[in-house]
């Protein structure tokens, strides 16, 4: 089972990992990125590269299923505009013992972050908004996946 | 060829998508970001910094060097942060 | 947030991780162990030593809260009999960045499996039951953390 | 003193706690089980292989070397397999 869902609306996390469940595996393994309480911010809003974003985030899937064991692998992103506290982005990884789909969650989230083409930008509660940088400790981490 | 701006690179240039006639001489990605940031002023501010932009050709990953190759769509944009 | 669950009844990974996602942290990482549908098994059952397995779970928790910056934790673990493809344990953690849930997540699991007081046993579908044997490379990855 | 005994060592003892009177000449854990094992052929069956057993006093886990100082239980198991 290989899911990648871009939706713009409100993502429920586990209903997004239900069908991970039902694969008879012994491990599922999960990351779910929601928006920081940071000072000021009210929302994030996300944009992407419509059928960029989807193939990236197969590929990044197909990379992880042929590094690791896994039973089924999902990655469900939010793009528009998200309020603090809600999710941005849920990973979820099945696989018959613990290592691999800890492994391959890990792995998902580190090369969507330097990967998959999303852009956010901060929004205040003053009505500015501004785009937020990438950072070199998310290329470190995902160097280390090599 | 269609050109397309994300992010920061889109606010700069005011567009989010545009065609671009290729010229004979342009063959790699970089030879046409420089050809692209002739085109206006805000153009040029918002390519100027080269080390700072990703691009994607056809929807794959791409850099300064990948030659153009007859693509029919180049990305320009500023580093992702998504998740 | 620090909590440790013992239940008697079928757990719900979602609702063990609920307070998880209202702490402002930006990352929640969870893992769930589940029955695997293996050959001829229909249920595991679960026994504990009650009191110290409550109190071998808080000390899991306080050592990952020593060791990374967590906003919270939850290890929920089932006792009894579980059918197959029914949760057995579940551990979640949040944090401000993904790194510390991630890597809290992984160590609790792996620690759970060699430190705290659960033993196994399968239920076949002809009646006979098995005691499950501890596993050298479980050891192995709860020793990976030091 | 309380003794306690889980899985297999509690199914091959056929008792899942008993009392035990500690004899003044047991100092350490590891003195204790091997006087344990003499109380019955069960008993010894499932105590016989030490470097299998695993041991806590008062609820935190211990060694054969472990010291009793006057604690109050002693649970005796096998390696953990929780999760």
């Amino acid at each position: 089972m290989k899911t990648v869902r871009i939706s713009e609306t409100a993502i429920q996390p586990d209903q997004e990992l239900t069908a991970l469940a039902g694969l008879g595996g012994g491990a599922l393994s999960s990351f779910t990125g929601l928006v920081r309480d940071d000072d000021g911010v009210t929302a994030i809003e996300l944009e992407h590269y419509p059928g960029m974003t989807e193939a990236s985030l197969s590929s990044l899937i197909e990379a992880a299923t042929a590094r690791w064991s896994l039973l089924g692998a999902v990655i469900t992103h939010r793009v528009g505009i998200v309020p603090v506290g809600a999710p941005v982005v849920v990973v979820g990884t099945a696989s018959l013992h613990r290592a691999e789909a800890l492994e391959a969650t890990a792995f998902l989230i580190d090369r969507l972050k330097t990967e998959a083409p999303f852009w956010k930008r901060e929004h205040y509660a003053d009505g500015t908004t501004k785009w937020v940088e990438a950072k070199s400790s998310d290329e470190a981490r995902a160097e280390r996946w090599g | 060829m269609k050109l397309v701006y994300f992010a920061s690179v889109r606010e700069a240039i005011g567009l989010s998508s545009e065609e671009f006639d290729v010229p004979q001489d342009a063959c790699t990605v970089g030879d046409l970001v420089v050809r692209i940031s002739a085109r206006s002023e805000d153009h040029a501010r918002a390519l100027h910094d080269l080390p700072r932009l990703r691009f994607a050709l056809d929807q794959n990953m791409a850099t300064a060097d990948t030659p153009l190759l007859g693509a029919q769509e180049l990305a320009i944009f500023p580093p992702v942060t998504g998740g």
